[in-house]
């Protein structure tokens, strides 16, 4: 039915068993919309958010969504600027995960505020000193950048591409697209790096604050070095499960192990630095505050020591070793563990600095508060996992995403026979998160 | 084809950037905000944005409480906006309490009947006054007729006041004795004045000057007495160096303020007065005029025999020790004054203790000096005209009254199987919240042929009347306002209505003299009156140009001179001490809390807002209870409460100021009438006491009962 | 916010911020899509870039 | 510049915890002068809204030796490091929807200008602010109480305590009036908690006047603290402290109390340190 709009030579799944896949996916977003559009008629009263809890579930989601969709920013850089060709394998697909990322990061601060018709003020009438103004600021720049890094992809569509004015607009913006991640790259620098300054400018806040350099307090550059350190986890995650559903090669080893590579390197980098970061933290700045380290993770339910050693060891330094490794980097088990370990690190690590911080008693009297997410919270924090599923989905089936799907899968000539089971995840694999 | 499908899309990305960058969307955004800038746009939330205006202040008196505080409504145009203390008035100087800050609120509670109600079957419908009145005058012509006006009654909140005064003046001339008042402080320290110092008397306490002030379980920043006056007294004490022991079981707000807090067994106040008594006795720190005290022997020789510091250690659990100590210190204070009344003074009370209580002022001779008790005369500024009654009157009025106090007038109403009271007015009070065991009230007034309800909300009592008619609040109405409530002094204020009434309602005086005029005859002939307002400047001729003028007149003040009679025979002969009902382990008290109300008006919604969560969480109450004694129970968590009188569910807060074996439950929640915002939150405590009765006082003097927690 | 207006102030912060952060990433985004676009167009009636694949 | 900000004022106030009694005065002051909404259940103390909260706080002790003591706590209008201006809040708001004013150390909210992004409450160490997360909504003609001096605000926005900013304005207003605008009298302008306090706890005025009675008891050291360059302000009564003094907010709430465990409360020591500290207390004047 949709053949004409399907890719010349690469075989895709049939038109209902598709679009059967889509509809489940869709309940989901329905659900989330639903949601969504209960909280803006009712208000945030919909949500389990509380004045102790102002930033809650859906803002640690929206700080990991742009944590693991990083990749896009860095690949950009690396493959426009730093020129590793390699990268052109899975560049298209990175800022398509990208895309989803940002705008479900917009999304989500669309949901979020209270008066969402005022969203605009945050341009109109910015605080220049609030890291939050530049996170809207970059982000929002950002997610432009993306979009342009996508439609020359989206472009390529065999129909698209048959209209002249789109193919000579695609590939014009191939022509400059190194302008265009070159100023990405500095937004997403600024903002991943802005968005751990949300949390470390927060001197009112011992458990998250951090000491300055010049205006950037230590956890800016901290956020921008573990995005780029864990996207290619995320992105080989994505890639894995993609390849995984629909049963073929998409990305070739070469490509694999290089950003296995990468992320070994960053990620291991990283860690050390964070390291550096808490123990300086927990030894110099909060004691100077008044607070024992163990404070903030002692009396209470859910924040113990585990969690610090889960994000630093366990999903840290472990992954970082695997991947640097060639040993344990080229056994794809193991590097699926690896990366697996690095997303729930990076992840567990913007939870940390959004809710353990709202939850840290600050005044002695004071106790820790704990809460739980409503289901009109969860909805909106999966809307945008199951709309990245979608989108996924679409894109792989109409546009070239994966330049080496064809030699990967057909090396010689056409096999017509073995038609891939192709059915987008019904179950919520967490392909955006 | 292609040219179509090229030229749409062309236009429709023309049409997307041409609309971006016109005026419009900033037309669109610009809107979007002004949209979001008021309430106005929201159609469930407010209309208008409050309306500006001309702003003025009135002073007025604040009625809600006994304490009769002098405050200053701002307003805007003719709307009052904001109720604050009046400064420079004589009793609170500025300062104001929560419940009358709120004071607005209750102008527009939910609750407030709008119109006079008649009961139809379960359900009220609304008519006229003029239907009211008449029926009220028939139904209560009919009682006449028949011959006995006594089965006439009336409960009040208070027996001072021209209002008061106009009800008693209606009994009186209709034919019944039947006057009954709440328990409040002030009827507790003209009783106990009574028992010491001979009829018609009262007591003052000057907290303001008193430099050892021991306070047994007062709650003097609780709500106790007229509370802001309190409130400032115990402020300056820091100033002064005046030192405060507040003796009770539960680490209460004033215990926590005081000097020293001496926990005590529940119910023990007395025999630890007492225990102090016999030291003072035994060590010779006594005034020597009490040798001259009537029973002073008899006393000695009672207390060397009964209470021993061991003896009366054993009984209070407050160390021998330490009870010989505050003895002495408080002997040998300067100024130091023995207070009474626990918790805020108006729930049961046993006269045993507050006689005991105040028997320690006598001895340490305190009395009517700086710094101690006064024994003033009842306020009596009222001058009502000579009651003219017709033989019918005079007959009823002779008779016996049913009950000494309104519980002994429920228990004959449920006892008796023929109708002793035929009709009842209920005016400013809520018997059926604010007694104990609120049940048997119901079950009495639901007896009452006849239950007239003179309120302004449709609360507990009101829901069980047969016509509702609606009263002022007290920023709509105007009274005059006696001070009582133990203060040092006597002032009368005046409350005036600061707004229109908003609703249907009339001043309760009013619908009395109404009534009155209805009835005819002899009845009608002592209400000559053309309205409240004139009536009330007739009775008090004698305060009123001060009053209306500058909105008070103070009766007395300072140090009262002239020698007083004290008689301590009722305490000579060692009373029993009340016990707590039933026999499970722990003690239930009740507790008094300032953000709550615990007589009949419930708290308003802000007072409530401000309800701790270890008191009212959702719709449970948190009840206090140490750790010790909660075996098993979790903090926070669930548990079930019983006494004999009932059970209920709590939640639980373990406190570390809270005596073992004792479990402490807040007064005011539980209320069951129509506002959201205050009622169906909690339990009535009320309803898992029961009363019991002191012989000899037929005062209700449980101060807690028997309980078990699981 | 634009230079002149009333909450504008003239220092380094919102120079560099809003210049930087602002109108710089409107600027080049802007026109470099214009850029491609125009040049695009002018290809497309011109038919002079390369022909379809 | 310079002598501008030493004409500035700088109001606070002082909060006597032994004389406090806990009684709830200046929480309903407070809601009903600036028209702070309520709801059926507000048993939920983090979604209700209150600018002036008392906590009680306890020594931990056990019976009978445990002790209590409430503590007021309304926005505490903090400077910030150095006392710059750049209080917790306002440095992170990014639609200049909070604001200090130099001239009178007040930090403001503008409820038009929010919206709703919160950053300003995870700041904020007080819990001072509050969001709005319901519409406002009276009983029906209970609205007509409505102060038209405070805007009501309208849900999905952030409100919190102004020290009666309206108050100042008139204060101000009045003495425009009265020609003398630099001098406004310590009675006029006064908070609604303070003038409902009916202990007499809170003491409101200018800390930078030394006539005012608030700059008389606390004596607010003007450098800055040899310990912790951060503080500035610091009182100079050894029984005066400030909540959370060492992070640097510069609170401009002070809270006095003769019961060193109370003391204590008011800020993290690490073990130890208070016995090092308390000693040191108010020690920093510079003459």
């Amino acid at each position: 039915m949709d053949s004409a709009l399907i890719p010349e030579g690469a075989k895709r799944c049939s038109f209902p068993k598709f679009y059967m896949g889509i509809a489940v996916v869709g309940a989901v977003v329905l659900w989330g919309l639903l949601a969504w559009g209960l909280i803006y008629w009712k208000g945030l009263n919909q949500t389990n958010m509380n004045d102790y809890y102002g930033f809650a579930l859906w803002i640690w989601a929206d700080l990991a969504v742009i944590a693991v969709g990083g990749g896009a920013f860095f690949t950009g850089l690396l493959k426009y600027i730093f020129k590793i060709d390699e990268l052109k394998n899975i560049i298209n697909f990175a800022v398509i995960i990208g895309f989803i990322c940002y705008s479900s990061a917009l999304l989500i601060l669309a949901i979020d505020i209270g008066q969402p018709l005022r969203g605009w003020f945050i341009f109109w009438h910015a605080n220049v000193h609030s890291m939050l103004t530049e996170v809207a600021f970059c982000l929002s720049f950002y997610f432009a950048v993306l979009t342009i890094e996508f439609i020359p992809n989206i472009l390529e569509n065999r129909q698209a591409n048959k209209v002249s004015f789109f193919h000579h607009l695609a590939h014009n913006m191939h022509g400059i697209m190194v302008i265009f991640a070159a100023t990405g790259a500095a937004l997403s620098f600024f903002h991943q790096g802005s968005l751990g300054g949300v949390a470390g400018v927060m001197f009112g806040r011992p458990f998250s604050f951090r000491e300055h350099l010049n205006i950037w307090p230590y956890t800016f550059f901290l956020f921008t070095w573990s995005a780029a350190a864990f996207w290619p986890c995320f992105t080989l995650l994505v890639t894995k499960i993609t390849e995984t559903i629909t049963g073929k090669k998409l990305v070739g080893d070469k490509t694999v192990h290089l950003l296995s590579k990468i992320a070994g390197w960053m990620i291991t980098s990283y860690i050390i630095a964070k390291i550096i970061d808490t123990i300086y933290w927990a030894t110099v700045t909060a004691p100077s505050l008044g607070f024992k380290w163990t404070h903030f993770y002692s009396n209470n339910a859910l924040y113990g020591k585990w969690m610090l050693f889960t994000e630093l060891i366990l999903c840290g330094v472990l992954p970082g070793v695997l991947l640097i490794m060639k040993s344990t980097r080229e056994n794809s088990k193991l590097r699926l563990l690896a990366i697996i370990l690095g997303v729930i690190g990076v992840c567990l690590n913007r939870w940390v600095m959004v809710l353990q911080v709202m939850a840290v008693p600050v005044m002695p009297f004071d106790t820790w508060a704990l809460y739980i997410p409503s289901w009109q919270e969860m909805a909106t924090t999966i809307l945008p996992v199951a709309y990245g599923i979608i989108l996924i989905a679409l894109t792989y089936r109409y546009l070239p995403v994966f330049p080496q799907e064809q030699e990967l899968n057909y090396p010689v000539e056409e096999e017509a026979v073995d038609e891939p089971v192709v059915a987008p995840a019904a179950e919520p694999v967490a392909a955006t998160e | 084809m292609k040219v179509d499908r090229r030229s749409f899309l062309g236009l429709g990305l023309g049409a997307a950037a041409g609309i971006t960058v016109s005026p419009m969307m900033l037309k669109i955004m610009d809107d979007s905000s002004i949209l979001t800038q008021t309430t106005k746009t929201w159609p469930w939330a407010l209309d208008h944005p409050p309306f500006d205006g001309e702003v003025s202040y009135e002073s007025s008196v604040c009625s809600l409480c006994p304490g009769s505080c002098g405050i200053s409504v701002r307003k805007i145009d003719d709307r009052p906006v904001k109720i604050e203390g009046l400064a420079d008035y004589p009793i609170n100087d500025g300062g104001a309490c929560l419940h009358g800050i709120a004071g607005l609120q209750y102008l527009y509670d939910p609750a407030r009947v709008k119109t006079p109600l008649k009961k139809n079957g379960d359900k009220f419908e609304e008519i006229s006054w003029d239907d009211a009145i008449a029926l009220v005058a028939g139904k209560l012509s009919d009682i006449r007729k028949s011959g006995s006006p006594e089965k006439l009654a009336c409960i009040a909140d208070k027996g001072q006041g021209s209002v008061s005064g106009l009800f008693k003046r209606l009994l009186k001339t209709f034919g019944s004795p039947n006057f009954y008042t709440m328990p409040s402080l002030e009827s507790y320290l003209e009783v106990t004045a009574a028992a010491l110092h001979g009829e018609g008397k009262t007591i003052g306490f000057d907290l303001e000057n008193a430099n050892f002030v021991l306070s047994f379980g007062a709650g003097i920043i609780e709500g106790w007495g007229s509370p802001v006056n309190c409130f400032k007294a115990n402020a300056s004490r820091k100033d002064r160096h005046a030192k405060l022991y507040q003796i009770e079981p539960r680490l209460s707000n004033t215990a926590a303020n005081a000097d020293k807090w001496i926990p005590i067994k529940p119910g023990t106040q007395a025999d630890l007065a007492l225990g102090m008594c016999a030291v003072i006795l035994k060590n010779n720190l006594f005034n020597s005029m009490a040798t001259g005290f009537t029973g002073f022997s008899k006393l000695t020789a009672m207390l060397q025999k009964e209470y021993s510091p061991s003896k009366t250690s054993e009984i209070t659990g407050v160390k021998a020790a330490d009870i010989e100590k505050m003895a002495i210190s408080f002997a040998k204070a300067k100024m130091p004054l023995a207070v009474f009344g626990k918790g805020r003074g108006d729930g049961a009370q046993s006269l045993k203790e507050m006689a005991a209580v105040h028997t320690l002022n006598c001895l340490v001779g305190n009395i009517n000096k700086k710094g101690g008790a006064f024994i003033l005369p009842k306020n009596d500024y009222l001058e009502f005209p000579g009651e003219s009654m017709d033989n019918t009157a005079r007959k009823g009025f002779s008779k016996a009254k049913t009950g000494r106090y309104v519980n002994q007038l429920v228990e004959k109403v449920n006892a008796s199987s023929k109708p002793v009271v035929e009709a009842l007015f209920v005016y400013n009070s809520n018997p059926c919240y604010a007694l104990h065991n609120p049940k048997s009230v119901k079950e009495a007034i639901g007896k009452i042929p006849f239950v007239v309800s003179f309120s302004s909300y449709l609360d507990e009592t009101a829901m069980e009347a047969d016509i509702v008619l609606p009263s002022h609040t007290f920023v709509e109405r105007l009274e005059d306002v006696p001070s009582g409530a133990g203060l040092a002094k006597t002032v009368v204020g005046l409350t005036k209505p600061v707004i229109e009434p908003v609703f249907d309602t009339k001043n309760p005086g009013d619908a009395v003299i109404s009534i009155a005029k209805a009835l005819e005859g002899s009845i009608a002939e002592n209400f000559e009156w053309e309205s409240y307002e004139e009536c009330l400047e007739n009775v008090t001729s004698g305060i009123w140009d001060s009053l209306s003028e500058d909105g008070v007149a103070v009766i007395s003040e300072g140090v009262p001179s002239g020698f007083v009679n004290v008689n301590i025979s009722f305490i000579a002969n060692n009373p029993v001490t009340i016990q707590a009902q039933g026999d499970y382990d722990l003690t239930l008290i009740p507790i008094d809390n300032m953000r709550l109300i615990s007589a009949g008006t419930a708290a308003s919604p802000f007072a409530i807002k401000t309800v701790a969560d270890t008191v009212l969480k959702g719709t449970d109450i948190v009840v206090e209870i140490n750790p010790l004694t909660a075996k098993g129970l979790k903090d926070k968590g669930f548990a079930t409460l019983t006494t004999p009188m009932g059970t209920a569910r709590v939640k639980v807060n373990l406190n570390e100021g809270m005596m073992p074996g004792v479990i402490g439950m807040v007064e005011g929640l539980g209320h069951t009438f129509d506002n959201k915002f205050v009622s169906n939150k909690g339990v009535n405590v009320n309803d898992l006491i029961g009363p019991v009765i002191e012989s000899g006082s037929g005062l209700d003097a449980a101060f807690g009962i028997k309980a078990k927690i699981s | 916010m634009l230079p002149f207006c009333f909450e504008w102030v003239w220092d380094l912060g919102h120079v560099l911020f809003i210049g930087g952060l602002l109108f710089a990433p409107i600027g080049i985004l802007g026109a470099g899509l214009t850029y491609c676009a125009v040049k695009a167009a002018y290809e497309t009636i011109n038919d002079s870039g390369e022909s379809h694949h | 510049m310079k002598q501008e900000h030493n004409k500035a004022h700088k109001f606070g106030m002082v909060i006597d915890l032994d004389k406090c009694t806990g009684c709830g005065s200046c929480m309903v002051s407070c809601m009903s002068e600036n028209n702070v909404p309520f709801k059926d259940d507000e048993s939920d103390k983090k979604k209700s809204i209150t600018w002036m909260r008392v906590y009680k706080l306890t020594n931990g002790k056990s019976f009978p030796d445990t002790e209590i003591v409430y503590m007021p706590r309304p926005c505490q209008h903090c400077g910030g490091k150095g006392d710059h201006g750049h209080s917790p809040c306002v440095s992170v708001c990014p639609a200049t929807a909070t604001d200090y004013g130099y001239d009178t150390g007040i930090v403001s909210q503008i409820y038009t200008r929010c919206f709703g992004c919160r950053y300003c409450m995870g700041a904020c160490p007080y819990h001072a602010r509050y969001f709005n997360w319901w519409d406002p909504k009276w009983p029906e003609g209970m609205e007509k109480y409505l102060s038209p001096d405070v805007s009501p605000r309208m849900r999905g926005i952030v409100e919190k305590c102004s020290f009666c900013y309206h108050r100042y304005q008139a204060a101000r207003d009045q003495a425009y009036a009265e020609g003398d605008k630099d001098n406004i009298p310590e009675e006029n302008y006064q908070t609604a908690c303070t003038t409902a306090c009916p202990a007499g706890a809170i003491v409101f005025g200018d800390l930078n006047n030394p006539e005012h009675k608030v700059h008389q008891i606390v004596k607010p050291d003007p450098h800055p603290d040899p310990r912790n360059k951060h503080v500035v302000g610091k009182s100079r009564n050894p029984k005066v402290f400030r909540l959370l003094e060492r992070l640097g907010t510069n609170t401009k709430v002070y809270y006095l109390s003769d019961r060193e465990w109370v003391r204590k409360q008011g800020d993290n020591y690490l073990e130890g340190e208070w016995d090092k500290i308390k000693n040191h207390h108010g020690d920093t004047s510079h003459g």
